[in-house]
């Protein structure tokens, strides 16, 4: 049984019909990414998935359990934690009170401050200061460390390398690693195509709402997701998708 | 670039917007001629509706001057600017949710281009059927969907009769149908003369209209030219996909 | 002047006091609360019924109206503050104006118009005084009430930074949506924020009843004082509603050694003065004056 | 394409048999002294001047988004000015306009703070405006404090021609007050306020003056409430400071406003009408009375936060006094979504009223 299955999923976002009927499914320990220009959907269906955005039609199916109409505090009881775009942590809350903000579900497992400082060794000194007060790179740390601090058996993560530079980007990559080759399930939207191909198993390119592309990462050319990714496939294609 | 292009409509230079220890907009400098398209496209967080709303006055540059028709508007209200013929629309449609369709163009039309009654009818009516909202002319705003909402927020800013127009994210959520009735709405404005600053991430429907492309980045621009050649410089590619070929 | 500075300041704690509830209703749920002045007559109110009719002394028989506060509070928020403050930000100021005066005639049609006060159940405690050095002598009970009004605030703040729930709280006044993301149900955590502000409408209450007397329309005044320790006391910690309360105290001081009528006067000046000076120098108009500032980033 | 362009119109059928109609009842309003008790002309004195401070309350919160609960101010103050002039010699009858002229003129400086507050800070903030105006008066000598005083110059006319001369001003202040606030609203000031209302910065980016147009509000429905207050003071003769400025005047203006429709010009007159009727038949049961005011402005806010009439109209799309526009489509044109769809009738965009 997959870990998530999405069927045929359709989201509002406001008024706008974010996510046109999207459907896929996610093993255990698989690293699905999501690419995709602006506006394409795939923040959208990542929130739907944890539960900010309720679905207008279609199922999310965790660990065989339907989601539809579960709020998203339950979904993070139940296993699922996002690190929402922009990072949207407690700016006026220390970075140890954001990573403890990760434990109100009470999920057991092997997470602890400690050991998110652990792995992000740059915040260490930083456990004390306001979230608001951080650079970019340890902002993102907390926002993962805040996630990982709900033991969560899928992972959601939104644009995590937005606004930093390389070096950050790479240590955050790196610490992501670490976290695939545990086990854990990760669902990825980024912007850079290579990188998500290279941490990934899987990867969905998004346009309008839709899925254009699906497939192996190790299969695809940059220049099939390049197209997807600006809608250009189907001009070339002279025609309308279904 | 202190020098502007001579029969630049609008001229920006030395452009920065900061909030709080956050840049936005990083020295732009930004010109172009009265009636040209221009696009605007690049990856999220680039300072794009930022700069729009610094170019329209929703709040003022950190640093940097902004002309319009041969005017210093840099510390003008956006109020002010609009009845000057400079009107942008948002990218969250901000209808008057309590008012009719009509009503809302309505405003526009006496207050932004500041129309006698009659002329404002006429303005506001004309509004509505170039971008086919008569039917719903009556209808209250807040009853609207996506669409509709997006329609009257151009109807509103048409109203006010600009000559240069900044439109921001107008084509999203469209279907192929819908977008190709924009399409032809904006060019439509190109006959008239409008001026148009078009920020749009469907960039097969940008393409259609704007004759010249700007692509940023991070708060600055990194290319600015040629539609097709712009789309096709790598460093654009890279700011929206990253790394180099694979 | 050394002796009103000190009944100044100590007066000033009531303020905070009262204040802290409509202030933390506010940083969380961005509701003004116009009923908070009627709902800490009410508790004033509930606590006389207690004394005069079974002689339950104030401070025993606030063990069983603090948790009746919770309960009024908790209920406020699920079924009327929730559900008006989805119609817009207008609604909830109409809905509580409502409820405020139902609160206040319903008292009247109970208690009549006669002030009552809460003084003659508290024994010595209402006149007895110390006397500081240089001839300074000041009511213990106006010094229960400052220190009170210390402990009280200086435990919500322990409350709000130590504990998960106080966490919980902090994180949805700042972001409902993303704390619902790290698994903080955002509707409970507002109802228990409810629940917190009565219990300190409730205490303030039953001060109010003590150190003076108080009618079934003295909600109103309540509110005002309220109001306007927040405002000048500002944004940032709870510390700066004592602040706030302090200043409006002194205000009022002030104001009475100028004018025999200029109590209440000394303090509404003080306020616009405060408010005036904060919205032309920091711009802070657009944002709102209770706000917790948030900071964030657009 | 069509050759019929669309038609804007301001009024439906209904409305302007509504139009004549308001124009036979006020005639029959200003000749029903010569056949009503005295007593009845009392109360329509102040059924008039509940009317009018329906309709300023609803123009400033309804129309302008701007709730205030400290609006007894400019009541309390509309009486105050009236006495001061008439205790200076000015005739009682000329004091009541100038007063409430000082009020407008007072309440500007008051609106250059308020109006930068927003929602329920400005609420009440105004309330403290109150309060502190109120103590201010307390403080003139000639008031005595909460003992207050008496308009006594009015004494110098006769009881029933003064009842008369009262009922007609305040029949004439109604109607002109009305007037002027129905022209504003329903020209495009009017709308202009409405998209302040509906949204502060679309309305700014289309060219609308943003501060201005909600100065000019401000002003109108001090200047409003101020004639309001001084009539109510020329009926009841004494001023007492407390009576005047009790925020009840503002749960009253609440209550018919959230009751009759907030946002409708209708809704105003209707709650007044309300308000009245509910005062006459049960203002005798004196607290619980006042009890059923506030559970209803609760419940209305609550249940039905657009009132009876905006209920009505949405529903049977009810216009009497509307200051909206319509657009009527020709007959032929090619869109059906249109909700009104009379026959076709005129061919240029000149409007109909």
């Amino acid at each position: 049984m997959s870990l998530l299955s999405v069927e045929d999923l359709v989201v509002r976002h406001g008024l706008l019909q974010a996510v046109r009927g999207v459907s896929f499914s996610v093993e255990r320990g698989e690293t699905l990414a999501l690419v995709g220009a602006n506006g394409a959907g795939k923040t959208t269906l990542l929130r739907a998935i944890a539960g900010a955005h309720q679905a207008a039609s279609g199922r999310v199916i965790f660990d065989g359990a339907d989601l539809s109409g579960v709020p998203s505090h339950e979904r993070v009881r139940k296993g699922i934690a996002l690190v929402p775009e922009g990072r949207r942590l407690f700016v006026q809350m220390t970075v140890e009170e954001n990573l403890l903000l990760g434990r109100t579900a009470g999920r057991p497992g092997d997470w602890s401050v400690e050991r998110v400082l652990e792995t992000f060794p740059n915040l260490k000194p930083r456990r004390h200061a306001k979230a608001g007060h951080l650079s970019g790179g340890e902002q993102q740390a907390t926002a993962i460390g805040r996630a990982l601090m709900s033991n969560p058996d899928l992972l959601l993560l939104d644009e995590v390398s937005l606004g930093l530079s390389p070096l950050v980007v790479d240590r955050v990559y790196a610490s992501l690693r670490g976290l695939i080759s545990s086990g854990t399930t990760i669902i990825l939207v980024e912007q850079d195509l290579n990188r998500a191909l290279s941490v990934s198993s899987k990867v969905i390119c998004m346009l309008e709402g839709r899925v254009a592309l699906a497939g192996d990462s190790k299969n695809v050319s940059r220049d099939e997701v390049t197209k997807a990714y600006f809608g250009l496939h189907r001009k070339a294609a002279g025609g309308v998708p279904a | 670039m202190n020098a502007m292009p001579n029969g630049a409509i609008l001229s920006a230079a030395g452009i920065h917007k900061r909030f709080g220890a956050l840049v936005v907009l990083d020295d732009i400098d930004f010109a172009m001629g009265a009636e040209e398209a221009v696009g605007i496209v690049g990856p999220n967080g680039a300072g794009k509706t930022t700069l729009l709303s610094v170019l329209s006055g929703a709040y003022p540059p950190s640093a940097g001057t902004i002309a319009f028709k041969g005017d210093d508007v840099t510390t003008l209200p956006a109020t002010q600017r609009c009845r000057l013929g400079l009107v942008r629309t948002h990218q969250v449609p901000k209808p008057f949710g309590g008012m009719t369709a009509f009503e809302n163009v309505f405003v526009a039309a006496s207050h932004g281009a500041g129309l006698g009654r009659d002329e404002a009818y006429e303005e506001a009516l004309g509004s509505l059927k170039l971008c086919g909202m008569l039917g719903v002319a009556n209808r209250r705003a807040e009853t609207l969907g996506l669409l509709d909402r997006k329609r009257l927020e151009l109807a509103r800013a048409l109203a006010a009769k600009p000559t240069l127009l900044l439109l921001d994210e107008i084509g999203g959520g469209l279907t192929d149908g819908e977008a190709g009735e924009l399409v032809e709405t904006i060019r439509e404005l190109r006959r008239r003369r409008i001026g148009i600053v078009w920020i749009e991430h469907i960039v097969h429907i940008l393409l259609q209209v704007a004759e010249r492309l700007i692509c940023m980045d991070a708060g600055k621009i990194i290319a600015d030219g040629d539609p097709q050649g712009v789309m096709a410089d790598p460093q654009v590619i890279s700011a929206y996909l990253g790394g180099g070929p694979k | 002047m050394t002796n009103q500075i000190v009944q100044g300041i100590l007066l000033g704690g009531y303020y905070a006091l009262i204040a802290c509830g409509l202030s933390f209703m506010f940083s969380v749920m961005r509701i003004i609360n116009l009923a908070h002045g009627s709902l800490a007559v009410l508790s004033a109110f509930a606590l006389w019924l207690l004394a005069s009719r079974f002689h339950i002394p104030p401070f025993l028989g606030l063990a069983i109206v603090l948790p009746l506060m919770a309960v009024i509070g908790w209920a406020l928020q699920r079924f009327l503050l929730e559900r008006s403050a989805r119609g817009g930000a207008l609604l909830p100021i109409l809905t509580t104006f409502g409820l405020a005066i139902v609160i206040d005639n319903v008292l009247f049609e109970q208690f009549g118009a006669d002030t009552r006060s809460l003084a003659p159940f508290i024994g010595s405690l209402s006149y007895d005084s110390w006397e500081w050095p240089g001839s300074l002598y000041v009511g213990k009970l106006a010094v229960i009430i400052f220190v009170t009004a210390v402990v009280l605030l200086g435990g919500l703040q322990l409350f709000l930074t130590r504990t998960g729930l106080g966490r919980s709280i902090r994180a949805t006044s700042e972001d409902p949506d993303t704390a619902g993301l790290v698994g903080v149900d955002a509707r409970r955590a507002n109802a228990i924020a409810a629940a917190i502000a009565m219990v300190t409408v409730g205490l303030a209450g039953a001060f109010l009843g003590m150190r003076a007397t108080f009618d079934p329309y003295a909600g109103a005044t309540q509110l005002l004082f309220a109001f306007e320790a927040a405002v000048i006391g500002g944004v940032g910690s709870l510390w700066g509603t004592l602040i706030g309360g302090i200043v409006l105290a002194l205000a009022q001081t002030l104001g009475a050694t100028v004018h025999p009528q200029g109590f209440l006067i000394g303090g509404h000046i003080a306020f616009l003065i405060v408010l005036f000076i904060r919205l032309y120098t920091s711009g802070l108009g657009l944002g709102g004056l209770l706000r917790l500032s948030t900071g964030k980033a657009s | 394409m069509s050759t019929a362009s669309p038609v804007i119109e301001r009024g439906t059928v209904a409305s302007r048999i509504a139009g004549c109609g308001v124009a036979i009842i006020i005639l029959l309003l200003a000749v029903a002294p010569q056949f009503l008790s005295a007593g009845v002309v009392d109360r329509m004195t102040a059924l008039f001047i509940y009317v009018i401070l329906a309709a300023m309350w609803n123009a400033l919160a309804g129309f302008g988004g701007l709730v205030s609960v400290g609006q007894q101010v400019f009541f309390g103050l509309g009486a105050y000015f009236t006495i001061r002039l008439a205790n200076a010699g000015l005739n009682p009858f000329v004091s009541l306009f100038v007063s409430a002229v000082i009020v407008g003129t007072v309440s500007w400086p008051i609106s250059l703070l308020m109006l930068r507050l927003r929602n329920g800070e400005f609420a009440i903030g105004m309330w403290v405006i109150a309060a502190l105006t109120h103590l201010l008066v307390n403080l003139d000598r000639l008031i005595q404090g909460e003992t207050g005083t008496s308009l006594i110059s009015l004494n110098v006319y006769d009881a029933s021609t003064r009842r008369v001369t009262i009922y007609w001003l305040a029949l004439a202040s109604m109607t002109a007050l009305l007037a002027v606030l129905f022209g504003l609203l329903r020209g495009s000031t009017g709308a202009a306020i409405r998209a302040i209302r509906d949204n502060e910065d679309a309305a700014a980016s289309v060219g609308v003056r943003v501060t201005g147009t909600k100065r000019l509000l401000f002003v109108l429905a001090a200047f409003g409430i101020g004639v309001a207050g001084a009539l109510w003071l020329a009926t009841a003769i004494t001023f007492q400071p407390k009576t005047y400025f009790s925020v009840q005047w503002t749960a009253y203006m609440i209550f018919m406003v959230l009751v009759g429709g907030i946002g409708t010009f209708e809704g105003a007159i209707l709650g007044a009408l309300l308000f009245f009727i509910i005062e006459t038949w049960f203002g005798g049961t004196g607290v619980w009375y006042l009890i059923g005011l506030g559970a209803t402005a609760l419940v209305f806010s609550l249940l039905l936060p657009r009132g009876l009439w905006g209920t009505l109209e949405d529903r049977f799309g009810w216009r009497i006094l509307s200051v909206g526009y319509r657009v009527r489509l020709p007959v032929n044109a090619s869109d059906t979504t249109g909700g009104t769809a009379p026959p076709a009738q005129v061919t240029t965009s000149r409007e109909k009223a």
